[in-house]
């Protein structure tokens, strides 16, 4: 693999929130700004880095079968110094995102990099693979997020754009359905737009 | 530091039980699957088409790793180069087949074959072929409603708007046959593609006496057999009033196509030579 | 086929006088996922049926087969498997908060009653045997 | 020699098409709009004109230049998606939220599902829902505007249900809330008391129920269904406890049952195809209105009770089939 | 690549990584206790300090409950030299939009409301959580009132607060939530002033 | 009280206007192409060769096999060829080619008038000669009478129902023919019953044909009264055969099911007639009564026309192609086939040739389903023809079997009534040819 | 009556599905057949059930008076993955062709978002219908996690009769999979607002 890929395939060809379509709770569920978004993807990358160095390095002394139970033991410790560091450091953040810092665990990005990445490369091109994910994953994020606080809320990352409310429902649970749905259909439409 | 023990029972504790819960699971339990699907389906095309049978490329895959042998088994997409490197993959060997693109066996438009009533009910080949012969005096023809074309995957086979016949892409057609599966007339046949894509074969499925289908279609088959008679190679036979090109032992030689009074033999991808062909291949576009 | 059946592909792995083996093929896109063994969305987990002899004599090794099993013996498995020890659960959970047992008991007690329910099942293993039925059915290859 | 033409039986159709069932559905809305007309005056032919023509130039832009579809604004179905949608927003209502309204209707409700009849949820439902959560402010105050007739008498402000339930949260009784605000049935059968711009007039609504039976536009097994329910549900109550809770008759005229019986639960892209689905599903109806009446945060659940009850459609269609003809199946 | 997956050896593998990732667990965890406790206090205590006028004392040491209707609420006093001059009272309403409602109220010694502030809320965005101090004026008509003259409900129901635009529901609550409060105030103050009484009286 | 069937039907004009005219009796043609597939089943094969002179009545063509029926020579001439001529939809089919002298009947026929009303043939004479007589059923589709008067073992019928509900708009044959042969039709009726060894006969006639009702009750006052006159609603399908029954005496023909399934067996009135003539009078089957009508044609007929004939002849009878008209249906507008080759020639069962203008019969383009359910509420057996419609295109053939395809009667009704003209049943019917076969190859495993 | 208020909370008005977007990916992934979904949410329900009192009680009976709370995340989704194969390990050695019948019934059920995510919850939030908020004790967490999970079901099941329409309907093949499902499923939320405030 092209190591300078990394980047295109995270934000691009391998999007995961758009294209392997995984981690759904996470990017429906804190998006309502554009800032909340952006530390959900970030605090995301970290695991996703974290994990997929320490799998690259152990994978060739893991038992086949124990295979799951050890990346699922990395993954949560990696999960858990992170809710330790938000505590202590970001305490407001980490209110905010509540409970989708754990599930950080089970979502399905970082195992299926895990298993399809990290096991069978090298360290550095694991660590890049996790990094171009990761960004691509918080660009997603923070897109969502964006485009919900600026329809929701009439501001971006926090400042308010103009007088008014904005439509209540965007940051509500169904504008994030909504919002996410005909995101994808942009993003795909705007992907064959480049293919061809 | 005491919390760090209790961190480390605890977690090796967990560890552990987890350990024998996984061991039994994957003693009595999961089918550990053939790391050769894996390789198998990473030279399949991965379009996912069905073409082959199967659900998808994977399962496709998993055939190819279990079956006995790869004889029944070909991808259509991919072609002989993909199930070679499959064979080669799984160490087997497989026997080459020869490629082969859709032939629509009708050049029945609007011109050569007058429609003598107007069909208005739904525009599908097999309502009409279930309701009546077909827009023109031949019943043997294509029906113009274009089975075929909403069938292919591929998008590989498309209706000329003035013809009123399908046209299939040679670049797009991978012989899937769904097509050929979708015509009720069974006008659509899967033909070697030939060298440098040059092939030849008769234009046209009507089986009825000379006199009969030459009034329905002014370019159909007769079943005169002067095709028959020419050909140096016993590759045509006449069954039905209809001849019939066996690719397999066709050679290309072109004389057959100058012989047939209506224009019924056609060739495709051949350089111009005579100008009688010339005209032949007019009619044909 | 009817629609009260659920089918599934899959290939012959093995035949011996009592049970013809057949392993499920994946049969979606899924399959081709790396996440798949992880991800909820993927397909079935089993791989391995075996389905008792009789009448399939004439089966031979790497055949393609489809297998049925009937779409209610399917509701069938799940109420023994998932429904009643849900109802077991929750009926021992109340009588115990009833009683106002500590929560440790309670909770204990519950387990404990799954297992019990889950050995009595065991008990009952020869006449579930008969139960699940699955048939075979050879694919034209065309 | 002449072409015969050539086609599968039968040869012949009926007279029914898309277009006519939907210029009834039309005319029968006809009395409710004249009628609030009456008494909202310009403000409600600004929204009726504003919701109609951006749903059917929306739905003619969307079609012509993002579906490249063929173009079926002509079936009609976008003008009662925007006439109902209009007659669901309070008087008072800007025009830009019946635009907003209309392009969420069409545009996310209808055209995204592939334009008419691909829908699973009531477009013009969606809309109003989508406003109602996006901005409540707007859409709960019933202050009326100006009248072509003297609206001196009719401004009370607000509905009736937000009256009561404001009342009883208050501690009055149905009485107190009577007597304050000079309730009475003819006045609700004829309109005195605030509410969206077509609840106004019980009687105009019915006038078109009777109006799409005589048609055949729609069978009376849904609306009845939901009258039914919600006055055996809301009778009940009244029984138990009239201080604290309205009788069924008042129950019925207020709001947006009828309305929403006769017209959006009704239609048929979102509702069951079987008579038994039909009953079943305005029972839901009934019963998920009643139960955010009296229990939720909003003063009317009807168009939250519809569109809940749409997500069932699919469900009931699978379980409750029509009546075949012959069941038992031999030799199969 | 991968082992063989013996018995002996997942075991082996699974004990080590736990062990190796537990350690590291462990350390992080002391690592950050410190932070992670004063990043609780502060946040306690930055609303305290909102809420209430200058002290000198830690009021989240010389916290103490009171019960009120069977609810115990947490007050905590603002002492200057030893001399209450406010009390810090958390308080909370089950009643708002999207339940519960947590606010730290400040009442001066005499009963006047110096500040509130939203401690946690679950209130509609835009709408409800327009009580939110900053996002709108709502919070702010509550400042210097004294709830023995200033009614605390809204005007709907005849009290003298404003309700936040068609957020009554949260306006209502926040009002009953101030109004426990003042309530436990005054629980406070009576047994202050009992005390006084009895000092007095020795 | 008229009766009715239970579920469904529409309410089509019926448009009778034919319904005045006398039975005339069709002028004798040129060349007469007798099709040896004039029933459901196996093609009849011919007995006589190239070139052999044949008498009005003669056997032509033997039945060959449990489903197929004699064909007898409609005329007197010379066999001009046997070979492959297209049937109205243009496909070929086996036609045997007589060129017509005169009209000179064979021995053995009784050519008088008067109604013979003493049965004398025995059960099994009477179902022999049935069968020697090429019967088949009239009511559309052709299928050999003397068949359905044996029921299968095991089966027993107790009633018999005579259709005369003549429910398709336009056709008035049945009509006329009640009118006009009311006492043979009740003569045949006893026939069959005797046949079948049933009590109870019954004939179902829709109500906008009072004259027939009227003169059917006033004929079985007399002789007649095992058979009882009933009047039906006008409703379409009324004369479907398990409408009828249901109508009539309220029994539900199972799914895939044939009327005998209840004890029933169903005949049209002209098979009772054709029956009446072939067991009295030892006539074969060579004519039928057929309705030429339409709103452009300038005279609407009923003729007594032998089998044979050609569209084209008839046109030519009737005052040649009306000039609206754009669309010529062998039956009526419901159920009826269009005629795509008018040197197509009329077969025992043809009953009516309808023309119909661009203006009645062009199809209007398809529209999205709007699921109003009209359909489901038209289908006289309780199918979902939007469903079907849905299913069949995505090719579901298991939920197709499962929505019971395979009960549709091919009515029409869905399709008539659908105000999005979506072409349900063109496709329904497909469909139902494919669940058919699969269900089929799958009870032979 | 609390339970009353805390079942009609947790399936309808704060459904965790719509509302808290948890497990939204089997969500998409296996609502396609009513049957599957059906299924699917018959055993997710059991394990949410089992899952939530075994990690209750490893919370309040291990990890508080270890005092290593922190260590929930770890301890919590091992004993989930635990469990979950627990489960099948014990089906298939109780009756193999009763875990076969399921298997090829039910997609595997394995650890996600809802299961921990209401593990979590439970232990972690203070709940009030009325009076003081308080944790839940086991039986209101119990109680809780199921009817979360039978909101889980009922919102599966909806949506898979919906996806079985939409299969035959013709959406714009933009929209088609993924984006249709989502833009329901704002629907459908969009619907469940009319809960609000009901408890
Ligand atoms: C999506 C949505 C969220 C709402 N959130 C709140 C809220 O946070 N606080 C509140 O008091 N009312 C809320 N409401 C309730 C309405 O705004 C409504 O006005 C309320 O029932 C009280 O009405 P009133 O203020 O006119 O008396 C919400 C309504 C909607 C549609
Ligand atoms: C929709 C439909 C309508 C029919 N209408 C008539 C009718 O009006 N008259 C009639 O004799 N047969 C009608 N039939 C045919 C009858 O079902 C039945 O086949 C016939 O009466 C049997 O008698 P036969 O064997 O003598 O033809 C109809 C069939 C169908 C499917
Ligand atoms: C395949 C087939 C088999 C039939 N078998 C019998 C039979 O065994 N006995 C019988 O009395 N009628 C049988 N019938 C006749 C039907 O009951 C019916 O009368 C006939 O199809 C004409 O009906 P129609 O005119 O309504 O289409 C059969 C029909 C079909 C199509
Ligand atoms: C009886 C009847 C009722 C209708 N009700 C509505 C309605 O409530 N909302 C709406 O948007 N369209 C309604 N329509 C129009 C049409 O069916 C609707 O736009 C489709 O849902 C769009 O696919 C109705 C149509 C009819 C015939
Ligand atoms: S459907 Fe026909 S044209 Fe299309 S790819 Fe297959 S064989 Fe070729
Ligand atoms: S080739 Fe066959 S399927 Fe294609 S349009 Fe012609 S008749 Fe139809
Ligand atoms: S044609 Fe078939 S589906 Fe249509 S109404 Fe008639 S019986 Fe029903
Ligand atoms: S009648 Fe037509 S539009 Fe109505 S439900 Fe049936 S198919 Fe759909
Ligand atoms: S992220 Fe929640 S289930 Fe996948």
């Amino acid at each position: 693999m092209n190591r300078n890929n990394f980047l295109i395939k995270g934000i691009f060809t391998e999007n995961p929130t758009f294209v392997l379509i995984l981690g759904m709770c996470p990017t429906l569920a804190t998006t309502t700004s554009a800032i909340n978004g952006m530390g959900m993807g970030m605090a995301t990358t970290f695991v996703l880095i974290v994990s997929n160095i320490v799998i690259s390095l152990i994978s060739s002394q893991v038992p086949g079968k124990v295979r799951i139970p050890v990346y699922i033991v990395v993954i949560a410790s990696a999960v858990t110094v992170l809710q330790l560091i938000m505590q202590a450091f970001t305490p407001g953040l980490y209110n905010t995102l509540g409970i989708f810092i754990p599930l950080i665990v089970v979502n399905c990005i970082i195992l299926g990099r895990a298993e399809a990445f990290a096991s069978k490369n090298s360290v550095g091109a694991s660590a890049l693979d996790g990094i171009g994910i990761g960004i691509g994953f918080t660009l997603s994020l923070t897109v969502i997020g964006l485009v919900r606080e600026l329809l929701g809320s009439l501001s971006a990352f926090g400042f308010k754009l103009g007088g008014g409310d904005g439509v209540l429902v965007f940051v509500l649970a169904p504008g994030a359905f909504l919002v996410l749905g005909y995101l994808m259909v942009l993003f795909n439409g705007l992907k064959s737009k480049m293919n061809k | 530091m005491n919390t760090v023990l209790l961190t480390v029972l605890v977690l090796s504790i967990l560890g552990l039980v987890l350990a024998l819960v996984l061991y039994f699971v994957a003693q009595k339990f999961k089918v550990e699957e053939d790391p050769r699907i894996d390789g198998v389906q990473e030279i399949l095309p991965g379009a996912n088409c069905g073409g082959c049978g199967e659900a998808g490329c994977r399962a496709f895959a998993e055939n190819c790793v279990k079956a006995e042998s790869l004889d029944s088994l070909f991808c259509p997409v991919g072609g002989n180069e993909t199930m070679k490197m499959v064979a080669e993959y799984l160490g087997r060997t497989i026997d080459e087949k020869a490629p082969r693109i859709a032939v629509v066996r009708c050049n029945g438009t609007c011109e050569n074959r007058p429609r003598t009533t107007i069909y208005d009910g739904y525009v599908s080949c097999s309502v009409m072929a279930a309701l009546y012969a077909g827009e023109s005096e031949c019943r043997w023809g294509c029906l113009g409603g274009g089975d075929c074309v909403a069938v292919c995957k591929f998008d590989a086979i498309k209706m000329d708007g003035v013809t009123g016949l399908p046209v299939v892409d040679e670049d797009k057609c991978t012989a899937c046959g769904a097509c050929v599966k979708a015509c009720p007339k069974a006008i659509i046949e899967l033909r070697n593609k030939g060298p440098k894509n040059r092939r030849i074969f008769v234009s046209c499925v009507n089986k009825d006496k000379g006199g009969i289908a030459r009034k329905a279609c002014g370019v159909a088959c007769i079943g005169c057999g002067k095709c028959e008679k020419i050909c140096p190679f016993d590759a045509i036979t006449i069954n039905n009033f209809l001849a019939y090109i066996d690719p397999d032992k066709c050679k290309l030689c072109r004389k057959c196509v100058a012989e047939c009074p209506t224009g019924a033999i056609h060739e495709i991808n051949f350089p111009v030579r005579l100008p009688k062909k010339e005209e032949a291949i007019t009619v044909e576009q | 086929m009817k629609k009260e059946e659920i089918e599934h592909k899959g290939i012959v792995v093995e035949t011996n006088s009592s049970f013809v083996t057949v392993e499920i093929t994946r049969s979606s896109a899924c399959g081709a996922c790396g996440a798949k063994s992880l991800c909820n969305a993927s397909e079935s987990g089993i791989g391995l049926i075996e389905i008792p002899a009789e009448g399939y004599a004439l089966y031979e090794k790497g055949e393609n087969v489809k297998v049925f099993l009937k779409r209610s013996m399917g509701f069938k498995a799940l109420w023994i498997s998932y429904v009643i020890p849900l109802l077991v659960l929750i009926i021992i959970l109340a009588a115990m908060t009833l009683v106002k047992a500590p929560e440790l008991v309670a909770g204990l007690s519950v387990i404990g009653g799954i297992a019990v329910y889950y050995f009595i099942v065991w008990l009952l293993r020869d006449k579930l045997k008969n139960e699940f039925i699955f048939t075979l059915e050879k694919i034209d290859k065309k | 020699m002449k072409k015969l033409l050539v086609s599968p039986a039968p040869h012949i159709h009926g007279q029914e098409s898309t277009s006519k069932l939907m210029r009834d559905v039309i005319i029968a809305l006809s009395p409710s709009v004249a009628v609030s007309v009456i008494f909202f005056g310009l403000s409600a032919i600004k929204l009726v004109l504003v919701g109609v023509l951006s749903a059917v130039i929306l739905e003619y832009l969307i079609q012509k230049y993002l579906m490249k579809t063929k173009v079926t604004i002509g079936d009609y179905s976008a003008i009662v998606t925007g006439l109902l949608l209009a007659l669901n927003l309070p008087p008072s209502a800007p025009w830009w939220i019946a635009l907003i309204g209309s392009a969420v209707a069409i545009g996310v409700a209808k055209m995204t599902f592939g334009g008419l009849g691909q829908n699973l949820f009531n477009p013009a439902l969606v809309g109003r829902v989508f406003l109602l959560v996006s901005f409540p402010v707007i859409m709960t105050d019933w202050a009326i505007p100006e009248s072509f007739i003297t609206g001196a008498d009719a401004s009370s402000g607000a509905t009736a249900l937000s009256i009561v339930k404001e009342g009883l949260s208050r501690g009055m009784t149905m009485d107190q809330i009577f007597n304050a605000n000079n309730f009475s049935y003819g006045e609700m059968l004829l309109s005195k008391i605030g509410g969206s711009v077509g609840e106004v007039s019980s009687l105009a609504l019915l006038l078109g129920f009777i109006y799409l039976l005589a048609r055949k536009v729609i069978t009376a097994h849904i609306p009845l269904s939901i009258i039914g329910t919600v006055m055996l549900i809301t009778g009940i109550f009244y029984l138990a406890d009239p201080l604290h809770y309205p009788d069924p008759v008042f129950s019925v005229l207020t709001g947006g049952i009828l309305i929403g019986a006769i017209f959006m639960a009704t239609d048929y892209v979102t509702s069951p195809m079987s008579k038994k689905g039909m009953v079943l599903f305005g029972a839901g109806i009934g019963l998920i209105t009643v139960l955010i009446r009296y229990f939720g945060a909003y003063p009317e659940g009807v168009s939250f009770a519809i569109l809940i009850m749409n997500a069932t459609v699919p469900l009931i269609n699978m379980f409750f089939k029509p009546k075949r003809f012959g069941k038992e199946v031999k030799n199969g | 690549m991968a082992k063989e997956s013996t018995l002996k050896n997942m075991v082996l593998t699974l004990f080590i990584v736990c062990l190796a990732t537990s350690a590291m667990l462990g350390g992080a965890y002391i690592l950050t206790k410190e932070p992670i406790e004063k990043a609780i206090v502060a946040k306690i205590n930055n609303s305290i300090l909102a809420v209430v006028p200058e002290f000198d004392n830690v009021p989240s040491e010389d916290v103490f409950t009171k019960d009120l209707d069977g609810v115990s609420y947490k007050v905590y006093p603002a002492k200057k030299g030893g001399e209450i001059v406010g009390y810090a009272i958390e308080t909370f309403s089950n009643a708002g939009f999207g339940g519960r409602i947590s606010l730290m109220a400040g009442f001066g010694a005499d009963g006047t409301i110096l500040n509130v502030t939203v401690i946690s809320h679950s209130e509609t965005p835009g709408l409800g959580d327009k009580m939110v101090e900053g996002k709108s004026n709502f919070s702010v008509q509550f400042k210097g009132k004294n709830p023995a003259e200033f009614k605390l409900s809204v005007k709907k129901d005849g009290g003298d607060v404003d309700a936040i635009t068609a957020s009554t529901i949260t306006s209502r609550a926040y009002c009953g939530a101030l109004e426990s409060a003042y309530k436990i105030f005054l629980l406070c103050t009576e047994n202050q002033v009992k005390k006084e009484a009895v000092n007095e009286q020795k | 009280m008229s009766r009715t069937f239970s579920l469904g039907g529409i309410h089509p004009h019926d448009k009778k206007i034919s319904a005045n005219r006398e039975i005339g009796e069709f002028p004798l043609v040129d060349t007469a192409y007798i099709s040896m597939s004039q029933h459901l089943g196996s093609l009849s094969e011919p007995v006589v060769a190239k070139g052999d002179r044949v008498l009005t009545g003669q056997l032509i063509a033997k039945s060959t096999g449990f489903i197929s029926a004699n064909i007898h020579s409609p005329y007197t001439g010379i066999i001009h060829n046997i070979e492959p001529w297209p049937d109205l939809s243009g496909n070929m089919v086996l036609h045997i080619i007589v060129k017509v002298e005169e009209d000179e009947w064979i021995k053995g026929i009784d050519l008088d008038p008067s109604v013979e009303r003493n049965i004398k043939l025995s059960k099994e004479e009477i179902i022999k000669r049935i069968a020697e007589c090429g019967i088949v059923g009239l009511g559309g589709a052709a299928f050999p009478t003397h068949i359905k008067l044996t029921p299968p073992p095991g089966k027993k019928a107790d009633i018999l129902i005579i259709n005369g509900a003549e429910c398709e708009p336009y056709l008035t044959s049945d009509y006329r023919l009640m009118m006009e042969k009311a006492e043979e039709l009740l003569v045949g009726t006893k026939i069959m019953m005797k046949a079948l060894g049933v009590e109870k006969a019954v004939i179902g006639i829709e109500e906008n044909k009072p004259g027939a009702i009227k003169k059917l009750k006033d004929t079985a006052r007399k002789d007649y009264s095992e058979i009882e006159i009933e009047s039906l609603k006008k409703r379409y399908p009324q004369g479907g055969e398990k409408q009828l029954i249901d109508a009539l005496v309220r029994r539900r023909v199972p799914s895939m099911g044939l009327p005998i399934d209840v004890g029933v067996v169903v005949q049209n009135v002209g098979t009772a007639v054709a029956v009446y003539e072939a067991v009295q009078k030892n006539k074969p089957l060579i004519d039928g009564i057929v309705t030429i009508t339409g709103d452009c044609l300038p005279d609407q007929r009923n003729f007594r026309l032998r089998v044979g004939t050609t569209f084209e002849k008839i046109i030519d009878v009737v005052g040649g192609m009306p000039q609206e008209a754009v669309k010529v249906l062998s039956g009526g507008p419901m159920m009826g086939k269009a005629i795509s080759k008018l040197t197509a020639a009329t077969v025992k069962s043809t009953s009516g040739i309808l023309f119909l203008s661009q203006e009645q019969t062009k199809r209007a383009p398809e529209n999205n389903c709007i699921r109003c359910s009209k359909c489901v509420q038209a289908c006289p057996m309780g199918l979902e023809p939007y469903l079907l419609n849905k299913l069949a295109r995505a090719s579901r053939m298991d939920d197709l079997e499962e929505n019971m395809i395979q009960d549709c009667i091919e009515c029409g009704c869905c399709a008539y009534t659908c105000p999005s003209c979506i072409p349900l049943l063109d496709n329904i019917r497909i469909a139902k040819a494919s669940v058919l076969k699969i269900m089929r190859s799958r009870a032979r495993k | 009556m609390e339970y009353i208020l805390i079942i009609v909370s947790a399936v309808f008005v704060n459904n965790i599905l719509l509302m808290q977007f948890l497990g939204v990916c089997p969500f998409l992934g296996v609502s396609n057949k009513v049957s599957t979904a059906t299924g699917m949410s018959g055993a997710v329900i059991f394990v949410i059930a089992l899952a939530t009192l075994v990690t209750y009680l490893l919370q309040y009976y291990v990890l508080i008076p270890l005092r290593i709370e922190f260590m929930q995340t770890v301890a919590f989704i091992l004993v989930i993955a635990a469990l979950v194969q627990m489960v099948e390990i014990i089906l298939k050695k109780i009756s193999p062709s009763l875990y076969q019948a399921l298997g090829i019934f039910l997609p595997l059920i394995t650890t996600n978002c809802a299961v921990l995510g209401l593990a979590i919850i439970v232990v972690s939030k203070e709940f009030a219908f009325s009076g003081t908020p308080q944790m839940f004790n086991l039986a209101q967490a119990v109680v809780y996690a199921t009817a979360s999970a039978v909101g889980f079901g009922v919102a599966m099941i909806l949506f898979s009769g919906l996806r079985e329409q939409l299969d035959l309907n013709n959406v714009p093949k933009a929209f088609r999979g993924t984006p249709i499902a989502l833009i329901t499923a704002g629907i459908l939320a969009l619907a469940f607002m009319g809960f609000a405030g009901i408890v």
